[in-house]
């Protein structure tokens, strides 16, 4: 589906622990849904009726799309723009940019780690249900992370689709007590170990992804990191958005090249 | 307070948007500016790219550039800072590759361009010219590339400095070359002045403002080079002084006018300033097809204003009336 | 990206907001500035006028001064233009009227002034002196007076010029002085360093940008004198480039750093960036406490980020890590 | 009063004829009721939740203030301040400043002629509350003008407070056909010619401020005119607002030594 640019309007706002928030948007009757296509790990930009004092919009991971044009992301308040978000009601109107980038593709022989931090979710939140939707929920297995139990949210689903699931938390208030990548690397020693075929696909903090990367790496797992980076435009125009590669360019753009990367290309020391 | 000039409504039908720019004519006033259109292909997605009167692309440097580290972006109050590096694919590919889709949009297509030293803008403009006959119509010369080593600064602040650049450009030429000047210049109309007697057809005005911002956090700048360039609607009305300074003391430069245009009335307090076409360019990131609805927002006012063409208003500014005279001494009537 | 330099968090009440601007001990740097606090009396039905570490008095002529014909402001985005005229009561008014108000406050008492010609500024800068044991403790000499007529605009512009007019000034007078800057210059740091030379301890810096607005209705200038100063968030990011500028380029010079400052966290970008005071201006009209609450911020912000004093992050801006060299026939890892 | 900045939330909105509303606010519990004692004529400052695009605040006239600390004011759009207000829900959050300036005072022995235009009925229908109020109902009468009927709002208070009112509206849909100043032109004959005492109190657009001025300068009777100049502080310090007087000094400041300006004071053409 190319990106369209379109109207949507607030339907629920739903304040979840850790300072999270689900909001379900309505496309505008005439605009179709532009956004049922998704790939997980595809994003949209946002913006509010704020005025032009936050001039740019703001990216947003899809955390779910229906054919009926409605649409869901998940955010957490982060500066002026995701809590003037987070205090929209029901009714509020946005302007949509997407669906941008490239997201993950299905799994396919390798059984897909999906590793998720904070904000960093809704990719493999998503990936989870289509491959659930496809009746394969064997196919992939969520890490996720957080400092405690209320940072992780939204896992009732997971269970309700049959997704393995593995917890981490910083304070053992849910799971392993520790990062969410010491359990994922016990994950790769024991497929090392029994020589299953499988992938990584992690999204959240930098320092997570950084860590995910080198794990990935260093046990030669192929390793695909949706990266965030400050964007203006969110469609591979300002060229605000590059990420340092590897490879015949010396960088590659996050917004349209990405925000997938595969963990070799990213050149991060 | 001034009364609103009396003009009746007319008919936005009755509007016509027709513009002239140094001899080219324009089917209305709205480009879009450099660095913020790419090369343009992206904008398929979200208009009617050839409805647009002109672009101007990404500046094109003779070698193909790889740009500055991160951050390159961040947010202002109404504004943003950028410091892209002027990445750009270098003129060969640009002909080759991005060339031919503008050349089909029927627009009016500005190259932007700059050089990493003066040979480098005359080779620039040499290779570019090669695009004459493909399509290019206007070489608009970036004499602010902030991110240029040794003596780049002088190009876009010193008169002399830049009045030789153009005139070598100019030379090297077939191209009608427009020159985009830097408000960091103390004399902005010096500038305009110089370029236009080096035979440039006009100037475009304004690039960024050199500015910083800092992440108390990480005690870095917000740009990975320190400073970058300030865009966007906090920066209209430095950019509106520069365009009336410029057409007040040289009447006859024709002037493209840019600097946080948002909306039809921001386009009119433009033309008003003196420019004859206008530029937008931060504003098609959060909304690619700004510039026409700018274009539309403009015929719609007009027509409220009963302004029925472009040069009835053209630099049209007027004084305020004077205020009675004051006599200190003066009793009350 | 760049991690958040750790420090651990402090409590509020070990944070030491005291800070010194050429050899003047301030109880920490919030000061208001000229020409948005008046010579003071309105703010004391709004705040304790005596927490403020100092403040700026509106700009002082030798003579009384009647300002610009209506209107003098406008808005614009994140921003406003003024064209008051430095309407002021004139030096001897202010000795007798205005200074009595302010020396009872205990604060640092910046009077700043300006001539019509360079007689002038030396002129005020006597009459001033009176006030040296009456509570002035500081002349803040405004170098960037857009609404002087002939050659009035060389003063902020050409280091030169500026610093015979500042030695003449510091010549005349017991009492220091801080020379304010405009951002109209080419060249900051060299009128920064010719006013420090010249005998300055100090200098402050933004003035505001000369600007323009539009009534595309009246097809007037928004402002009566045609061209304004803008001031407020818009030009914030342009104040913190002049101030890192001055400070990487000149160390020793004692900067006040202002423009657009709204929030502790505009103030420790603006301490960061190489200032050792502030002056919070535009803000007071929307929230006449405004540095008071930005004073309580800044504490709540430095607590927060581990700092414990403000001398440990005056001009503390580092660089941001080089990217791994890149070699573009590297295979991947 | 000696004024103060507080925060107030809005309570009522209600949108009247010809696009006019009133907006009707609550004090913070804590500030008491700082405008209770308000003079018509004086105003305060209000800025809303809106970010700092807007950077300054805007003036409005009080309509009325209660001992409860509740206070109204009626608006109109004009831009966008004046947008955002009118689109204000009860419990949204303002800041106001106030009171400002200085007002009319009460009726002596003239009978005070309030007219009015557009949004400049505030403080003379505060005044005619307050006249009522006190027993005096006759010692004010109301000329109010307008384009058309939907124009002229909040009539029916000045009925029940059996305030004399003379309506006029330019296409003659209410009242006089035309200017409210050609019914004041012939009150103001009428007075001369059985010789009573009258002075005329002026709030509404600048033209109309110009013909009331003239009016009464000819007629040589007092003519107050409350004026609007746009203003950055409202408190005396920006000296944005001046308006040129004749005296011993060129300007006094509309905020600070208005908005009340006797019109032999005013230095217009
Ligand atoms: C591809 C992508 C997907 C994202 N998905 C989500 C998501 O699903 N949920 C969620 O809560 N957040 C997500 N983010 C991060 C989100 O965009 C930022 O939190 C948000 O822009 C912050 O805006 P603000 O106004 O609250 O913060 P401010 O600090 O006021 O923002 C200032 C500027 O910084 C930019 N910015 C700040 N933080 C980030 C960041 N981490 N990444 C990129 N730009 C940033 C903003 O866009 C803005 O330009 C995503 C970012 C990207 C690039
Ligand atoms: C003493 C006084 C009392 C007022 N009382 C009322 C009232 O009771 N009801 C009402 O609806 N309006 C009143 N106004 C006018 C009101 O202040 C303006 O309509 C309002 O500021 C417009 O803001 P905006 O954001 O909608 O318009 P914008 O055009 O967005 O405003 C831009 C700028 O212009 C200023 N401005 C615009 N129009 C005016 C104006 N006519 N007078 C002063 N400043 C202006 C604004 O303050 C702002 O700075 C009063 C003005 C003054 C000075
Ligand atoms: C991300 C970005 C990149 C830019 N790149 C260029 C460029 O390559 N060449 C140029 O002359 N101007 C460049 N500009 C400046 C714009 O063309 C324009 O002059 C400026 O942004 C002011 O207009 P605006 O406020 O509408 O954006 C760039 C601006 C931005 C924001
Ligand atoms: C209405 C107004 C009047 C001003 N008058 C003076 C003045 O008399 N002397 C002076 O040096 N600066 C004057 N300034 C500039 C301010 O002191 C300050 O340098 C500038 O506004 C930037 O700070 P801000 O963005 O916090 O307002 C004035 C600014 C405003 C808005
Ligand atoms: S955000 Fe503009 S190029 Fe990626
Ligand atoms: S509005 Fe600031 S002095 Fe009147």
């Amino acid at each position: 589906m190319p990106p369209s640019q379109f109207g949507a309007q607030l339907v629920d706002n739903q304040a979840l622990s850790g300072g999270y928030f689900t909001l379900r948007f309505a496309c505008d009757a005439a605009c179709g849904a532009p956004l049922s296509g998704i790939e997980p790990g595809q994003f949209i930009m946002v913006r509010g009726e704020w005025g032009r004092e936050m001039l740019n919009p703001r990216a947003f991971s899809v955390l779910d799309a229906q054919a009926d044009g409605s649409f869901s992301i998940l955010i957490k308040i982060y500066g002026r723009g995701t809590a003037a978000l987070s205090a929209l009601r029901p009714g509020g109107a946005v302007t949509i940019t997407g669906p941008l980038g490239r997201g993950f593709s299905a799994p396919a022989d390798a059984t897909q780690l999906l590793v998720a931090g904070g904000v960093g979710l809704p990719p493999l939140h998503l990936q989870a249900k289509r491959a659930a939707a496809a009746g394969r929920p064997e196919a992939v297995e969520m890490f996720y992370g957080g400092r405690n139990a209320d940072d992780l949210v939204l896992t009732e689903p997971l269970d309700d689709w049959g997704v393995k699931t593995t917890y981490a938390t910083e304070d053992g208030s849910r799971g392993h007590q520790g990062f969410v990548t010491g359990a994922l690397e016990a994950r790769l020693e024991a497929a090392k170990a029994s020589g299953e075929a499988v992938e990584v696909l992690a999204c959240g903090p930098t320092p997570m992804l950084r860590a995910v990367r080198t794990m990935g790496l260093a046990h030669d797992v192929r390793t695909l990191l949706c990266l965030e980076e400050e964007m203006a435009c969110g469609f591979g125009v300002c060229l605000g958005c590059a990420v340092p590669v590897r490879g015949p360019k010396p960088y590659k753009y996050c917004c349209s090249d990405g925000p997938v990367f595969d963990a070799r290309e990213v050149r991060w020391s | 307070m001034s009364a609103p000039v009396r003009t009746n409504p007319i008919s936005p039908d009755a509007v016509d948007l027709t513009t002239t720019f140094a001899g080219l004519s324009l089917p209305h006033p709205m480009m879009t500016a450099s660095g913020c259109f790419a090369y343009g292909q992206q904008f398929a997605h979200f208009m009617d790219v050839s409805q647009l009167a002109g672009l101007s692309t990404k500046g094109i440097s003779p070698a193909p550039r790889m740009g500055n580290p991160l951050p390159r972006i961040c947010e202002t109050a109404s504004g943003m800072i950028n410091s892209i590096g002027l990445e750009n694919v270098g003129a060969e590919a640009f002909l080759a590759e991005k060339l031919p889709y503008l050349a089909d949009l029927d627009v009016s297509v500005w190259v932007n361009f700059f050089g990493e030293d003066a040979d480098a803008y005359v080779r620039c403009a040499e290779m570019l010219s090669a695009g004459a006959d493909r399509g290019i119509d206007v070489l608009e010369m970036n004499i602010s590339c902030p991110n240029i080593k040794k003596g780049g600064i002088e190009f876009g602040t010193v008169p002399e400095v830049a009045h030789r650049l153009t005139k070598r450009c100019v030379e090297a030429t077939s191209l009608p070359i427009v020159v985009k000047l830097t408000p960091n210049a103390a004399d902005v109309p010096a500038m305009a002045q110089a370029a236009y007697e080096a035979g440039a057809v006009g100037v475009s005005l304004i690039n960024t403002i050199t500015a910083m911002g800092i992440d108390v956090r990480t005690r870095k700048p917000r740009v990975a080079t320190m400073y970058g360039g300030l865009s966007g609607p906090a920066v209209k009305p430095v950019a509106l002084r520069m365009v009336h300074q410029i057409h007040t003391k040289h009447p006859d430069i024709p002037i493209c006018g840019m600097g946080g245009i948002l909306s039809g009335e921001d386009a009119l307090e433009f033309l008003m300033a003196g420019a004859s076409c206008l530029q937008v360019g931060t504003a098609n990131f959060s909304e690619p097809p700004a510039a026409l609805r700018v274009r539309d927002e403009l015929r719609t006012l007009m027509a409220e204003l009963g302004i029925s063409n472009i040069p009835e208003i053209v630099g049209c500014i007027g004084r305020h009336d004077p205020e009675p005279t004051y006599a200190p001494e003066a009793s009350w009537t």
